[in-house]
């Protein structure tokens, strides 16, 4: 249990829903859905949904937080916001899903090596780097996130689509040293560091 | 016309459904003054189109002959159709209403003999079917239509069809000179029972309402069951006539949703139970009915209604809001979503679907006293100087045995502001 | 009283003229109709035709009008001559609509006008005009009985229109449940809020209002005579009061499901309440937190749905008492807003908040009361509360929460008296002589509520689960106890806002049950009609037929055992009519021997001419109307029969068919409504009743020699025009081959 | 006539070498043409994408937006924010809207902004080329300036998610937009209906879930395909991407023989407004259509 989880468990006991009210993005709209399930019949990759958002919905109000946080369910997420536009309670349910990706990644217990969870990160890291996003190095980076002879074959996979892009100059293998960044990269890291410290003060984060 | 046939004793209705002809009639058997006035051709109402009432599966038309007899039995209703509020000025006790009345190009003489219609060419929309057939542009509205007086429509005025119904009548009925009137009339109280209408299906999207054929109302599934309707009661679906067995129906179709109706229509849930005895008076067990849900509301007795559908073999019950309808190569509505109890994903295809609408007063669409109290839905609460009423479904979601209660209720209320009226001018 | 004139008035118009001999119609009804005028006009309906008929009433002291036009249902406000008894022969809607066309048919088409003619002359001819029930009281008082939320709002309602009210509350003080209540469920915008009851206002407001007169702590210990003459003992103590009153409202409520019945869910145990129980323990409280009945706080409260409700085994009730989930939602908003960190679930299977109850619901979401779709399938005790084991039926697992209270939404059982179903058997046995009988028959009457000193028992029949409903989704308050009207959850269940709009609807019913019993003339469904039954009591031979199957309740016995009738209570129907076998019970507009002149006054062919005639006696509320709408659409059907319109099939007196049968008819059909169950008969049981005296008329067919098909039943609905047409091509066809009657040419 | 100004907010993958560098390339005369003048809004950055909230977190997914938004109110005032992809304009209108919706958190990522230098004040609307187009523009507006209509072509308009919800065009209905078509149709081409008009692409799980993507991005081309289409229009970047780069992955996995063009809906207006293959970026295509390149060689 990471450090962080334990203090979670301990400053809820056992009310699951009020940790995601005040924890979540949008948590609080949680307690507002009344089971129609059309979320659930709406989402592109809903066969890949371990567990249906309305159904989350009920295990966050039955105290399941294991095998909600655990679950990789909300990481299948392609925001696609039908789910959102078909809500008949207009809950914001692509942003609670992703609230709740991002609550389980920040206690660790979204599963290891999700490959969403991963990209995320990557993806992240890289726009924090230098305010805008490299596709190369974030493709790189992708193809590499599960060590380096996997990587080799996924870019081996997909060398005849990269190479294509690079021919159409929509992916410029220049970009390696260097590229686009956005000029003041160090206010940028400033800000979202300050975001962050806010965030977490407020959504009581102790670390 | 306007002191003469009406003054602060009498009790406008405005309304001819059976939540009107209720309060217009419950007050007129107390001795009251009356006027009924519809927008319409004749009265009756949606309750008039519909093929079956739950949970007895009796007609609507046997409360309607009743109730047309106690009408033409008693002369203190004066009903004025084709006839719209326009505007209602002054206060409880006397009020003074203006209202415009459509021409209907056919006065008193008419006998219904038909003439006019075998005589005139041209077609319109039937509004009686949804526009699921067509009519004469001179038409009798129904079968129960009361008065039974043809109509001509406007847009063969001036026509030769036009002249062609005149000559046809050998009563001199048909009066193609007639104009839009305005009258004001005076009144003590007013009753709005200006009913409801069928949400519109179109605006929920996903569903494909108008955009395939197959996906249907449960207002025009009513005419497709009714023996006098535009398929002589056999449910065939509109892309290719051919017989529906298997059938969708999809509840809280705009109700209980915040992009549509906030409220809970009260009557969809019975009515597709109903809905799903059609299916089985056509079929016997080789029908299929699916109804999708959130939650039954059967209330009261009613629940007898649903424990018996349940016992029906052909009737499955699915807990879910439809997510999307999509339609497959032989135009089948394929219905996709997950049935939330416990977790099972489907993928359904229907000959046939029927969406439950939900119910939006009418008088969303009209222009109401300023007065008036309305809820978020906009149905009528009352209004603030007491002395106009709503009844029926104007006032709520109700089902007919509920709008008639409101409407008996109403016209108590009615005759109380009259009574006032009376007590301190007397 | 001046002499009787009769007059004919013919038209020709819509056609009528072009396909039927209009000149044999007239000789018709001058020879054979023997009317002293007959006039033909080519529009009759036109405002000359009214004007040529009202002429010969003012003018020539006509008294009687036979009108052959269209159907008695066309055309209604030009043919209204409330002076005079009339009579209308149905020609073009019964012939000239409904005969095939073309020359072949003519001769058919004539005969079967000319029928028409004959039997309306015959009718108008025995008819006399109603003058309305001179033995009517006058009374406009209303009685209510039951002071709760409904009754005070009937009493209050009634009292504000102009009418006097005497309320009668078995408790100590007005309120009823009402009164027991914390908070109400929100009746109006926005509907998110509990609201205060308005019990004490209300109760106020009853008890200071100048026309109501209240008696709590009292009960109805005899209700007799009519609407309009209703005589009430009140018994207070020891005491008995009388008042004498127009109509009754019946707003005596309903009593909470008994949760001892419920061991399985707990009830009994000391943390398991109803929800009766929890408005109780939030009394206590008055706004702070609510406690236990043991002191504790409660910090954690399940709500379990549908407790004994919703019952498919047959153990509780079956229905749906339709507050129940509002109220839940109401209750866990007062935990909910004197602490939010309180833990409430609501555990229900469907959630039932019609209307804006949803917007209710989504209030309660919002303030954190957590619905869970569940099945409860055991409470028992665990630490210092509850464990609830339910079926997540989301999450599909067997689970169980903890609460320190259970509260259990239990079902309303209605107040509605005796039930008569019950009560008739020993009521016989009784009367038998039977003393288990008797004795029973006294303890049953102790929970009597109107104790009706009716023939038919003491309280108002009960429709289903006990409820004093009407069975009429047209009429909800077609009660079948004239003047009597239920409101309320004795009516059926409901909440309190439903409650109080009934309850202002039965006001106005009880209000026009009063004014048309003062005028003599009848309530709903035949409201107006001034006619009224009588008996020749010298032919009586107290078979007590007519005391039994009266559908309301309307004929007692006298001392003597003779049937006595309460004409305010009675509806018209003619069910005494049709079941009496001496035939001494008539309406001055319709009797045996305005139907029976009717019948006879048909031509009838010999039995060689290939040309049956059937009988139809149709129902005048669905099955004529259908027959009508298939004129209306031109549908065709044998010219063979002849149709008289019956006000119920309750009314035809099997003196008819017989009758009929003599005369050489070769069929009869009797067309009534639905029965059953879901019977859609106006008159309850009048289709019913005839069935089953039809069913007995076998006998009469064989002592005749005739096949028993030749007397056939339909149940039509007013829908089934074309349906009508199929029964009665069938049926002539199956004539045909039974072959034509041997009766003919006998009279 | 005066050019409109708008602040233009390109995003990562309109970047030079980046993704989407065509749609750029192809936007450039028809906004010449349509008067629109696009400012770059300086020192731009990442929205955050729809992928960002994994390890981002909500706040600072605020600022990053409302860092755009402030340097657009500061540097560019007056003019909206322009941006041409979807997951952009959606991560800005969705920051505009809750900052202007709730005061805490307008106050919290302006404390984070003073970090970077800046504020926000909340005055800046964020809005879509599309909504440009059509509002500013109009059918009409579009339409007067096509010299060579795209006569002949059959296109499936592909709206895909983001430009369509939650917010989507106005007027638009989310299941069967028409905006897109009725673009087609303006310049002179024929828009065909299919079934997956706003199915989605998979978004960034085309990284992640590759095969679930796939999957969704073949019943789209085939979809196309069934329908007549000869090529898929868009309006979004990422869609754009997935659904024409991975036909050849599918193809190597299921043995399919997809090659449906996928352009932006830019591209078809820039040849119809006479432009050619380079000023339409149709080079940057890794399928041709060479219909479309005909006709703007004609």
């Amino acid at each position: 249990m990471s450090n962080q989880n334990q203090q979670a468990v301990a400053r809820y006991h056992n009310n699951f829903l009020r940790e995601v009210e005040e924890r979540v993005e949008d948590g609080d709209w949680v307690k507002m859905c009344m089971q129609c399930g059309v979320c659930a019949g709406s989402c592109p990759l809903g066969s890949a949904w371990e567990h249906t958002p309305q159904k989350i919905f009920m295990m966050i109000r039955a105290g399941k937080r294991d095998e909600v946080l655990k679950s990789d369910a909300m990481w299948m997420c392609t925001s696609c916001y039908n789910c959102i536009v078909r809500c008949p309670r207009k809950l914001p349910i692509t942003h609670i899903m992703h609230g709740l990706a991002n609550y389980a990644h920040r206690l660790d217990m979204a599963p290891k090596g999700q490959p969403t969870r991963v990209i995320a990160k990557l993806f992240w890291d890289n726009l924090v780097k230098t305010g805008r996003v490299n596709e190369l190095k974030f493709s790189l980076a992708m193809y590499f996130k599960d060590g380096f002879v996997q990587g080799i074959k996924n870019a081996m996979a997909m060398q005849s689509a990269g190479l294509s892009l690079v021919k159409a100059k929509r992916l410029n293998p220049m970009e390696i040293i260097g590229g686009h960044k956005c000029k003041d990269s160090s206010g940028i890291k400033k800000m979202i560091a300050r975001a962050r410290e806010i965030e977490d003060r407020k959504k009581g984060f102790t670390s | 016309m306007t002191d003469s046939i009406a003054t602060n004793q009498t009790i406008l209705v405005v309304g001819g459904g059976i939540g009107g002809m209720t309060a217009a009639l419950e007050a007129a058997e107390c001795g009251k003054q009356v006027m009924l006035v519809e927008r319409n051709a004749s009265l009756g109402g949606r309750t008039a189109l519909l093929y079956r009432y739950f949970p007895k599966m009796c007609h609507p038309t046997c409360g309607l002959e009743i109730n047309l007899r106690r009408l033409k039995g008693n002369r203190n209703v004066r009903v004025m159709t084709m006839t719209e509020v326009l505007s209602v000025t002054g206060r409880r006790g006397n009020y003074s209403v203006t209202l415009k009345v459509a021409p209907r190009y056919v006065n008193e003489n008419c006998t219904a003999c038909g003439e006019c219609a075998k005589a005139v060419e041209a077609e319109i929309d039937n509004a009686y079917e949804y526009g699921l057939a067509k009519t004469r542009a001179a038409y009798l509205p129904h079968a129960m239509a009361y008065p039974q007086r043809y109509v001509i429509d406007p847009s063969i005025v001036g026509t030769n069809d036009g002249e062609k119904a005149k000559a046809a009548c050998k009563v001199g009925a048909v009066d193609l000179a007639m104009q839009e009137e305005t009258v004001t009339i005076n009144v003590g109280s007013v009753i709005w029972a200006t009913g409801w209408k069928p949400y519109d299906a179109a605006k929920i999207q996903p569903y494909g309402y108008g955009r395939f054929a197959n996906v249907i109302t449960s207002l025009e599934f009513e005419r497709l069951a009714d023996p006098h309707g535009p398929t002589g009661g056999k449910l065939l679906r509109p892309s290719d006539g051919q017989v529906a067995k298997n059938i969708a129906f999809i509840q809280c179709a705009g109700s209980r949703d915040e992009n549509h109706l906030r409220h809970c229509s009260r009557i969809c849930c019975m009515a597709s139970l109903k809905q799903t005895q059609y299916v089985r008076e056509a079929h016997g067990d080789a029908g299929k009915s699916t109804v999708y849900y959130i939650d039954l509301r059967t209330i009261d007795r009613l629940e007898d209604f649903y424990q018996k559908v349940q016992q029906d073999a052909t009737v499955t019950f699915v807990k879910s809001k439809v997510a999307k309808i999509v339609e497959d190569k032989d135009g089948n509505p394929v219905l996709h979503g997950v049935d939330t109890e416990g977790y099972h994903r489907y993928a359904t295809p229907h000959d046939l679907v029927v969406l439950a609408v939900g119910m939006e007063p009418e008088a969303n669409g009209i222009k109401l006293p300023d007065d008036m109290l309305l809820d978020s839905s906009g149905f009528i609460e009352g209004s603030k100087d007491e002395g106009m009423f709503g009844a029926g479904a104007a006032t709520s979601p109700l089902d007919v045995n509920r709008a008639v209660q409101s409407a008996t209720a109403a016209a108590l209320r009615a005759i109380k502001v009259i009574h006032k009226t009376a007590t301190v001018e007397g | 009283m001046a002499d009787n004139k009769f007059a004919a008035y013919i038209c020709s118009g819509c056609g009528i003229g072009d396909k039927i001999d209009i000149g044999t119609l007239e000789k018709i009804a001058k020879k054979e109709g023997k009317m002293a005028e007959v006039k033909v006009h080519p529009f009759l309906c036109s405002t000359e035709g009214v004007q040529l008929i009202s002429d010969d009433i003012a003018n020539e002291a006509v008294t009687h009008v036979c009108i052959a036009a269209c159907s008695r249902r066309a055309k209604t406000e030009a043919f209204y001559f409330p002076t005079v008894a009339m009579s209308r022969a149905n020609l073009r809607e019964g012939v000239l609509w409904v005969v095939a066309e073309g020359d072949a048919h003519d001769e058919v088409r004539q005969e079967m006008a000319d029928d028409y003619v004959r039997m309306a002359c015959a009718e108008v001819k025995k008819m006399k005009l109603p003058e309305g029930n001179p033995n009517h009281g006058g009374n406009k008082r209303i009685l209510v009985v039951g002071g709760g939320m409904s009754g005070m709002t009937s009493a209050l309602e009634a009292a504000d229109a102009g009418y006097d009210v005497v309320i009668v509350e078995k408790q100590a003080l007005l309120g009823g449940w009402g009164a027991k209540l914390w908070k109400r469920v929100p009746f109006k915008a926005p509907y998110a809020e509990p609201q205060d009851t308005g019990v004490a206002e209300l109760a106020a407001k009853v008890s200071s209002h100048p026309r109501i007169k209240v008696y709590v702590g009292s009960t109805v210990a005899e209700t007799a005579g009519a609407p309009g003459r209703f005589n009430i003992k009140i018994a207070q103590d020891a005491d008995i009061v009388e008042e004498t009153v127009g109509a009754i409202v019946q707003a005596t409520g309903f009593t909470s499901y008994d949760i001892a019945k419920l061991p399985e869910l707990g009830g009994g145990q000391a943390n398991v309440t109803d929800q009766a129980g929890l408005e109780a323990l939030a009394i206590a409280a008055n706004g702070a937190a609510i406690k236990r009945a043991d002191g504790k706080v409660v910090e954690s409260v399940v709500f379990v749905q549908c407790a004994g409700q919703r019952d498919d085994t047959g153990k509780h009730l079956p229905y749906c008492s339709g507050h129940c989930c509002a109220t839940s939602i109401k209750q866990a908003m007062y935990f909910k807003d004197a602490n939010p960190d309180i833990n409430t679930v609501v555990m229900y299977q469907d959630l039932r908040v019609p209307g804006m109850g949803e917007d209710f619901y989504r209030s309660a979401q919002d303030k954190g009361v957590t619905f869970t779709k569940g099945r409860a399938s055991g409470v028992e005790s665990s630490g210092s509360g509850c464990r609830v084991s339910f079926r997540d039926l989301i999450l599909d697992e067997d689970t169980s929460v903890e609460a320190d209270l259970v509260v259990l939404a239990t079902g309303q059982v209605p107040s509605a008296g005796v039930d008569l179903e019950a009560w008739n058997p020993v009521v016989m046995a009784a009367d038998g002589g039977a003393e288990d009988a008797k004795q029973k028959k006294a303890e049953m009457q102790k929970i009597s509520i109107l104790n009706l000193n009716y023939r038919q028992g003491p309280d108002m029949p009960q429709f289903k689960h006990g409820f004093a409903d009407s069975h009429f989704i047209c009429f909800p308050y077609e009660t079948r106890r004239t003047g009597i009207y239920a409101a309320g959850p004795v009516r059926r269940p409901m909440d309190m806002l439903q409650a109080t709009e009934d309850a202002t609807g039965a006001a106005l019913k009880a209000i026009q049950a009063v004014e048309n019993a003062s005028l003599g003339r009848a309530a709903h469904p035949r409201s107006g009609d001034l006619s009224f039954p009588t008996a020749r009591l010298e032919g009586c031979t107290q078979c007590k037929r007519c005391t039994v199957e009266c559908p309301f309740g309307a004929i007692d016995e006298d001392e003597r055992r003779f049937p006595k009738f309460n004409e305010e209570r009675c509806r018209r129907c003619g069910t005494c009519m049709g079941a009496c076998p001496v035939r001494v019970i008539s309406f001055e507009n319709y009797s045996v021997d305005t139907v029976g002149s009717q019948i006879k006054s048909v031509d009838m062919p010999d039995e060689f001419s290939e040309k049956p005639r059937i009988l139809i006696l149709a129902c005048e509320n669905d099955a004529y109307p259908a027959l009508d709408m298939t004129g209306l659409s031109r549908t065709v059907y044998s010219a063979f029969v002849r149709v008289i319109p019956v006000r119920c099939l309750g009314s035809v007196n099997t003196i008819w068919i017989t009758d009929a049968l003599n005369a050489g008819y070769d069929g009869v059909m009797m067309m009534g409504c639905k029965k059953g169950d879901d019977y859609q008969c106006h008159f309850v049981k009048g289709s019913e009743l005839a069935h089953y005296r039809m069913s007995k008329i076998g006998d009469t067919l064989t002592q005749l020699g005739l096949e028993p098909e030749r007397v056939v039943t339909h149940e039509v609905a007013i829908t089934d025009n074309t349906r009508v047409a199929q029964y009665i091509n069938d049926y002539v066809a199956q004539i045909n081959e039974i072959g034509m009657s041997p009766m003919k040419g006998f009279n | 006539m005066a050019k409109k100004n708008y602040a233009f907010y390109p995003g990562c993958s309109s970047q030079k070498g980046a993704s989407a560098s065509n749609f750029v390339t192809s936007i450039g005369m028809m906004c010449d043409k349509l008067d629109i003048q696009l400012n770059e809004i300086p020192d731009w950055n990442c929205c955050g994408a729809s992928i960002g909230y994994g390890e981002g977190g909500e706040l600072p997914r605020l600022a990053l937006n409302a860092r755009n938004l402030a340097l657009a109110e500061k540097n560019l005032p007056g003019q909206d924010l322009v941006s041409g992809c979807p997951a952009c304009w959606l991560s800005t209108r969705e920051t505009a809207e809750r900052l202007h919706q709730h005061s805490d958190l307008m106050a919290e990522t302006n404390v984070a902004l003073k970090e970077a230098g800046l504020s926000f004040k909340g005055g800046v609307k964020a809005r879509h080329m599309v909504e440009v187009l059509i509002e500013d523009v109009g059918f009409a507006g579009m339409k007067a300036q096509v010299v060579k209509p795209l006569e002949g072509l059959k296109i499936a308009g592909y709206v895909g998610c983001q430009t369509n919800r939650p917010f989507g065009i106005a007027g638009e209905s989310f299941e069967n937009p028409m905006y897109l078509d009725k673009m087609i149709e303006t310049v002179g081409a024929e828009a065909v209906s299919y079934d997956q008009k706003v199915t989605c692409c998979g978004g960034a799980l085309a990284f992640s879930e590759p095969e679930k993507s796939q999957k969704q991005i073949r019943d789209i081309v085939e979809s196309a395909y069934d329908n007549g289409a000869e090529m898929i229009v868009t309006p979004c970047q990422l869609c754009q991407a997935n659904v024409e780069i991975y036909q050849s992955e599918i193809n190597k996995k299921h043995g399919t023989k997809l090659a449906m063009p996928v352009m932006y809906y830019s591209q078809l207006m820039t040849v119809a407004y006479g432009g050619n293959s380079k000023q339409a970026g149709l080079d940057g295509n890794i399928i041709h259509s060479q219909k479309l390149r005909d006709i703007a060689a004609k």
